[in-house]
């Protein structure tokens, strides 16, 4: 059975359709890669499934749960983590707090328990430490753990964003465009490294990429989009040859 | 029904003035992302001003004009000094330090003039148009042209000049603006300058109703800077109808409501105002911001 | 100048941090028998008005709320205690709850429409409080007082407490509480909560994808810091035994806003020096020039920022980190 | 400038003095008290051995803190900024007048003969209670006067009359004229608190009564600032009518530091009322007579002494259209701006003394009050032993001592707190302002309690 089933979604922005009926699954573990022109609808999909913006039209489920029935601060809680394009970091905040609070929903410490440092509120604040680091271990981060976000290196960040998904613990890991930014070798790395976390941490993954080459061999399925319409899925070499997807990329290098 | 006239009428008098203030609010806004808490106190410093001018001998109208072109000055001074330092730190940093400005300049004026009230010498001729039982003062005829004029004045500066043009890329991106050749710090000082003069002909043509003293335009700033929220704070149009709304309801309600009596009659606009920004939180006119993702 | 590193949680780190906690400790307890009342009752209101600027703190510093309304719930904290102390003949120490749990509904109730408002437009809801809490007060004149104001009498405190009098026990009271309520923000900004109300500021909307709820935490620190507020006004009313509306106009508001701005802005240890600020520039101006003193008070103001935009604490920062740099110690894998 | 560096030397030379009479002062007050030996040759004859002072007082031979032998220490707090900056006239008046009398008669010469030049403390309250409070806590424990005169407004001497009361430092001629001042002064509820001017109640009841036998029947509008001071106004007004036919048709209420009052005005003269009671201060009093000029109204006009100041009310207000002939007053001072003064010997002295002494306006009603209340001061601190006792006996005895205070109506300045009177003035002249003066109407009316 499919982990995620994203049915017949529509959005529209003024006179703009930005996705039509859009649809597609993808399966628990798979590496799924959503490909398209800019402007075909994929962050407007992210959107979607996280909440952020309203559908007009369509459902989405994500296991047994509604996702657009889900109010926007509970889409951790089901599983669903994501990455922001633009990166959505907390400058302020230290590399390892940032990681921490991907915990949050994970967590449940409140007000009184925290002015008063109860010893659960201790304890969970020490497991939360500990995952973080592991995490940033994982991701060759541990030296940045302790300097604020703001003012490292974009690849840094694009890597941070990552350990935070990543510490949400989630079943759905909703990547848009990690590699934007990054340089070539940074790019390789990257692919191995989503690949190590689908394989550690049990991930299911949906990917935004313009990448073509890291999409490609990286993912077990591709889904590709164009003006807000699926014009193909399959796996990466299917989507590769698919006319409709030739043209559409070869549209826009014409235009 | 003659009570009712006369509270409207006072209440455009008085809200003519919150507005003029209130658009030097939102100019600077507009022109430079700034609030300026010491926009009032500038005001009553060049209403000062104006009147030493007078006191020297100088006719009321050339003294007020020279008392304007001085402020535009003192603005682009102040801009200068106090301002430019801090203009790239946190918003509540620069909040901050247009307070010290606040403190400083009703400090001097006091020091200066007193803290007595003075009489500001009457800038339009006494009497009324009588409609039947209703006068309307040629000052309060007068202070409403002024605020018109000067709101059709800001219009045709943002619209038709350049240097309004320009005052409105640089508050919307002051680095775009600079790749595209324009003086940003230049502009930011002459957005200053004249949201200064606007706030000076606020306080200038106050000063005959409501007497000159160091702190004559205290409330007047609160009321100014919920007009300018009000209105929505990039937009001039706004703050002159926000202006003289709070005017009349203000004075309505205070003649009217019996519970609320005079007592409470500053709380009724303002929750008027919240009730508004809650349902429309970007102001009556102000541009929507969405977030982007 | 020789540049040393000092690692945190080191034991190098730990002694110099228990060394100067116990000098600043010692300092604290000492304070009272050295210095004459009139300075121990000094000390006491910068303590109070560090309580006030940390309130701000939390709402303004940590969630990016500003707020112009601390002034009315720093009195509405004060007011509960006079009129219980005053009118019903509480004990004083038993209004300090009461107030708490006032100030935290209250704050609550400002909480919740304040959610669709930020910026400018907030600061502008919490200025009509601010304005309308004076008039409310001398409207209910029965039980505030009016603009006569309302006061506790001396002989409500015992003539000696535990070998103190009243002004080092009142020192020590607002020490305790200060030093309590300190220790309840610190370790509520170091926890979960406080990593999710600094991330909301930082970046709402991914912080909501990490399952935070910007209403919930929004009106969670609003009540919180009106709580915090409403009992440093309790305890003013303590140390001046009155309360009249003249305390808690705007003018008090803006000065803890100021006082946050020039201490360090989201920094514990800045709302103390913004308390110290508040306390004793004033004083100083006034030293300096009586006529001018608000000029000279406004000038202090703007070097300030200009010099030090990230507040005094923000300078010591800086001019410590040219003699020793305090690092955090490596990250690793337990 | 000059004033604060003279006063910060003086507070040093104090602190010396203060340091000595710590080390040496028990000796002093043990000796054979040597002050009888030199006991001033104007001490009068009769005089009994004991040395008695007004009220009663047995003067023992001791100094209280704030005295030495040549110098009194004096301390006061007001409104030096902030929105009631207009009284500060008032609070540095204190130390101008510390000027005058060390200027021209080298100090105040005590009952023990010895003449004391009087230094002075002033702190900028900013009319915030709690900032009295650290004011008043500073100048007694900190700076140690000796007593504290002319502290301004009803909240903050509220908040600080407990404290005072604490310390025992008298607080004298109060510069409020709320009711409660004189009445605990003379019951002993509060024994070193003592105000001055008359009592806002008073004066309503004064102008109730005029307007009962004037113009009876008639009916009143009042504007009124929504606090103590307008309070106590409109209630002496509503006491002094009751009983007779004068009604109360219309209140409006305004805060201080709204920017104006025209909607009130408009409410009032709506009224339709034929006698509109001005209870404002300075500002909106010319406010509300510019509304009156411009309004169809034409009510019978009584302004509250607190606003009646020809040169910096009237004037103002008739140059902005303002409705200014034929007000009625009470006042219980004379006007330093009326013209028929300006020849008057006494006013004449004023406005040298404090021209030479101080660079306030002498048109300015405030720094006149501080001139009136420092001939008081002088008095005074003439007629005392130099200890607070003493100080408090005379203030509270002041009918006993021959106090002329020339500008003010009252045919002396007096209390006794034994019969109950602890107002020391209570004597106010009802005057009309037709063509720029003001004019007496009938005799000046002494109010008894």
């Amino acid at each position: 059975m499919s982990l995620l089933e994203v049915s017949d979604i529509v959005v529209r922005f003024g006179g703009v359709t930005a996705l039509d009926e859009a649809s597609f699954t993808i399966d628990e573990g798979q590496i799924c890669g959503l490909i398209g022109p800019n402007g075909a609808g994929k962050t407007t999909l992210f959107n979607v499934i996280s909440r952020l913006y309203t559908a007009d039209s369509g459902s989405v489920r994500f296991g047994e749960h509604d996702v657009l029935a889900t109010p926007p601060h509970k889409i951790a809680g089901i599983g669903i983590a994501r990455t922001f394009q633009n990166l959505g970091l907390f400058p302020s905040n230290t590399v390892l707090q940032n990681v921490m609070i991907g915990a949050h929903h994970r967590t449940k410490t409140e007000f009184l328990q925290a002015m008063f440092r109860t010893p659960a509120a201790r304890r969970e604040e020490r497991e939360t430490r500990e995952l973080a680091i592991e995490i940033l271990n994982d991701l060759n981060l541990a030296h940045v753990a302790n300097s604020p976000a703001a003012g490292l290196p974009y690849g840094t960040l694009k890597r941070i964003e990552l350990a935070r998904a990543v510490a949400a613990d989630s079943k759905l890991l909703m990547l848009d465009e990690p590699a934007s930014g990054l340089t070539h070798s940074e790019v390789e790395e990257l692919g191995e490294t989503i690949r190590l976390l689908r394989d550690r941490y049990d991930l299911t993954v949906l990917l935004v990429e313009h990448h073509m080459a890291m999409v490609m061999s990286i993912s077990d399925k591709v889904v590709a989009l164009d003006f807000g319409r699926k014009i193909a899925e399959g796996t990466p070499s299917e989507v590769q040859n698919d006319p409709a997807v030739i043209e559409a990329y070869l549209g826009v290098e014409a235009s | 029904m003659t009570k009712f006239f006369q509270l409207v009428i006072a209440g455009i008098e008085i809200g003519s003035i919150y507005a003029l203030v209130a658009l030097a609010i939102v100019i600077i806004y507009a022109s430079t992302g700034l609030k300026n808490l010491a926009q009032g106190e500038m005001a009553m410093f060049s209403a000062f001003i104006a009147y030493q001018f007078h006191a020297w001998g100088l006719g009321i109208w050339l003294a007020l004009i020279l008392a304007i072109l001085t402020t535009f000055v003192l603005g682009m001074g102040v801009q200068q000094v106090v301002l430019k330092p801090v203009q790239d730190s946190s918003l509540l940093t620069v909040v901050i330090v247009t307070l010290g400005l606040f403190l400083g300049l009703n400090s001097v004026a006091g020091f200066i003039w007193g803290y007595m009230m003075l009489a500001f010498p009457a800038i339009f001729p006494e009497g009324a148009v009588e409609i039947g039982s209703v006068g309307i003062s040629y000052a309060a005829i007068g202070v409403f042209a002024v605020l018109l004029a000067c709101a059709g004045a800001l219009f045709a500066l943002f619209q038709f000049t350049k240097i309004g043009l320009a005052m409105r890329a640089v508050a919307y991106n002051k680095e775009t603006s600079m790749l595209v050749g324009v003086q940003v710090n230049r502009v930011i000082m002459v957005g200053f300058g004249l949201a200064a003069s606007l706030g000076a002909v606020g306080g200038i043509f106050a000063a005959p109703k409501l007497f000159l003293d160091p702190f004559m335009m205290l409330t007047v700033l609160i009321y100014a800077l919920a007009s300018a929220a009000f209105g929505g704070l990039d937009s001039p149009l706004g703050a002159v109808i926000a202006g003289l709304f709070i005017g009349v309801i203000e004075n309505l309600a205070g003649g009217y409501i019996g519970f609320i009596g005079s007592d409470l009659k500053i709380v009724v606009p303002l929750v008027i105002i919240l009730g508004t920004l809650l349902f429309r939180p970007q102001g009556l006119l102000g541009r929507k911001y969405i977030p982007r993702v | 100048m020789a540049k040393t590193t000092i690692i945190r949680g080191t034991s190098q780190y730990r002694s110099i941090v228990t060394v100067g906690f116990a000098l600043l400790g010692l300092v604290v307890i000492l304070l009272p028998f050295v210095m004459s009342g009139f300075r121990t009752f000094q000390f006491t209101m910068a303590l109070l008005w560090a309580l006030g600027v940390l309130s701000l703190n939390m709402l303004t510093g940590w969630s990016g709320q500003i707020s112009l309304g601390h002034s009315a719930l720093f009195g509405l904290g004060s007011y509960t205690t006079c009129i219980l102390v005053g009118t019903y003949e509480w004990n004083p120490l038993l209004t300090i709850p009461v107030a708490a749990l006032v100030t935290f509904i209250f704050g609550i109730m400002i909480g919740i429409p304040a959610l669709r408002l930020a910026g400018l437009y907030l600061a502008l809801m919490t200025l009509a409080i601010g304005v309308a809490f004076t008039p409310v007060i001398r409207r209910f004149k029965e039980h505030t007082g009016g603009s006569m104001g309302i006061s506790i009498k001396k002989k409500v405190f015992p003539e000696e407490i535990v070998g103190l009098n009243l002004d080092q026990y009142l020192y020590f009271l607002v020490v305790i509480f200060a030093v309590v309520m300190f220790a309840l923000a610190r370790n509520l900004l170091k926890s979960r909560v406080g990593r999710a109300i600094t991330a909301m500021r930082d970046n709402e909307i991914p912080a909501q994808t990490m399952g935070i709820y910007p209403a919930r935490y929004k009106t969670l620190i609003f009540a919180t810091s009106s709580m915090f507020a409403g009992i440093a006004g309790a305890l003013y009313a303590f140390v001046i035994r009155f309360s009249a509306p003249y305390s808690f106009t705007l003018t008090l508001a803006i000065f803890f806003l100021a006082g946050l701005v020039v201490g360090g802005i989201g920094t514990l240890a800045g709302a103390v020096l913004g308390g110290l600020f508040i306390q004793f520039v004033p004083y100083y101006a006034e030293e300096i020039n009586q006529s001018l003193a608000g000029m000279v008070f406004g000038i202090i103001i703007i070097v300030i920022m200009v010099t030090a935009p990230t507040g005094v604490l923000g300078l010591i920062k800086k001019v410590r980190a040219r003699v020793v740099t305090v690092a955090d110690p490596p990250v690793v894998r337990n | 400038m000059r004033k604060t560096t003279t006063r910060r030397f003086g507070a040093a030379a104090l602190a010396l003095s203060l340091v000595a009479a710590a080390c040496g002062g028990d000796d002093e007050a043990d000796a054979p008290a040597p002050a009888p030996a030199e006991e001033p040759a104007e001490a009068p004859a009769e005089e009994p051995a004991a040395e008695t002072g007004p009220g009663g007082y047995v003067w023992d031979g001791t100094t209280d803190p704030g005295i030495t032998d040549d110098t009194m220490l004096i301390g006061s707090s007001g409104p030096l900024s902030g929105p009631a900056s207009a009284y500060s006239p008032i609070t540095q008046g204190v130390g101008v007048c510390a000027d005058y009398i060390n200027g021209e008669f080298g100090g105040v010469t005590m009952l023990d003969g010895k003449t004391r030049q009087i230094e002075v403390e002033i702190l900028d309250d900013g009319y915030s209670p709690e900032q009295t409070v650290e004011n008043i806590r500073r100048l007694h424990e900190q700076v140690g006067v000796f007593a504290t005169v002319n502290v301004l407004g009803t909240p903050t001497n509220t908040a600080i009359v407990d404290i005072v009361e604490d310390n025992e430092v008298p607080n004298i001629l109060v510069a409020t004229g709320a009711t409660r001042w004189g009445r605990d002064f003379a019951s002993g509820d509060y024994a070193y608190t003592m105000g001055w001017q008359p009592a806002y109640q008073t004066e309503g009841k004064i102008y109730a009564a005029y307007i009962a036998d004037n113009f009876p029947g008639s009916t009143v509008a009042i504007l009124q600032q929504n606090d103590d001071y307008g309070d106590d106004y409109v209630s002496g007004f509503e006491m002094g009518i009751e009983g007779t036919d004068i009604e109360i048709i219309a209140i409006e209420t305004y805060a201080s530091g709204d920017p104006d009052v025209s909607q009130q005005m408009i409410s009032l003269a709506d009224s339709g009322a034929d006698i509109f009671f001005n209870v404002t201060t300075p500002k909106y009093a010319a406010q509300a007579m510019v509304s009156i000029g411009s309004l169809d109204w034409d009510p019978i006009q009584f302004l509250n002494s607190v606003s009646n100041s020809t040169g910096t009310v009237l004037i103002p207000a008739a140059e902005g259209g303002g409705a200014v002939e034929g007000v009625y007053t009470a006042k219980w001072a004379a006007d330093p701006t009326d013209p028929a003064l300006a020849d008057d010997p006494a006013m004449i002295e004023y406005r040298d003394m404090w021209a030479k002494y101080s660079d306030l306006n002498t048109d300015d009603a405030f720094a006149f009050f501080a001139w009136n209340s420092c001939m008081a001061q002088k008095e005074i601190f003439n007629n005392i032993y130099p200890t607070r006792d003493s100080l408090l006996a005379t203030v509270g005895n002041m009918d006993e001592i021959n106090i002329e205070v020339p500008l003010v109506y009252a045919e002396n300045v007096s209390t006794s707190i034994s019969t109950g009177d602890g107002w020391p003035l209570e004597a106010m002249q009802v005057e009309q302002y037709n063509g720029g003066v003001w004019e007496k109407q009938g005799a000046v009316v002494d109010v008894d309690f």
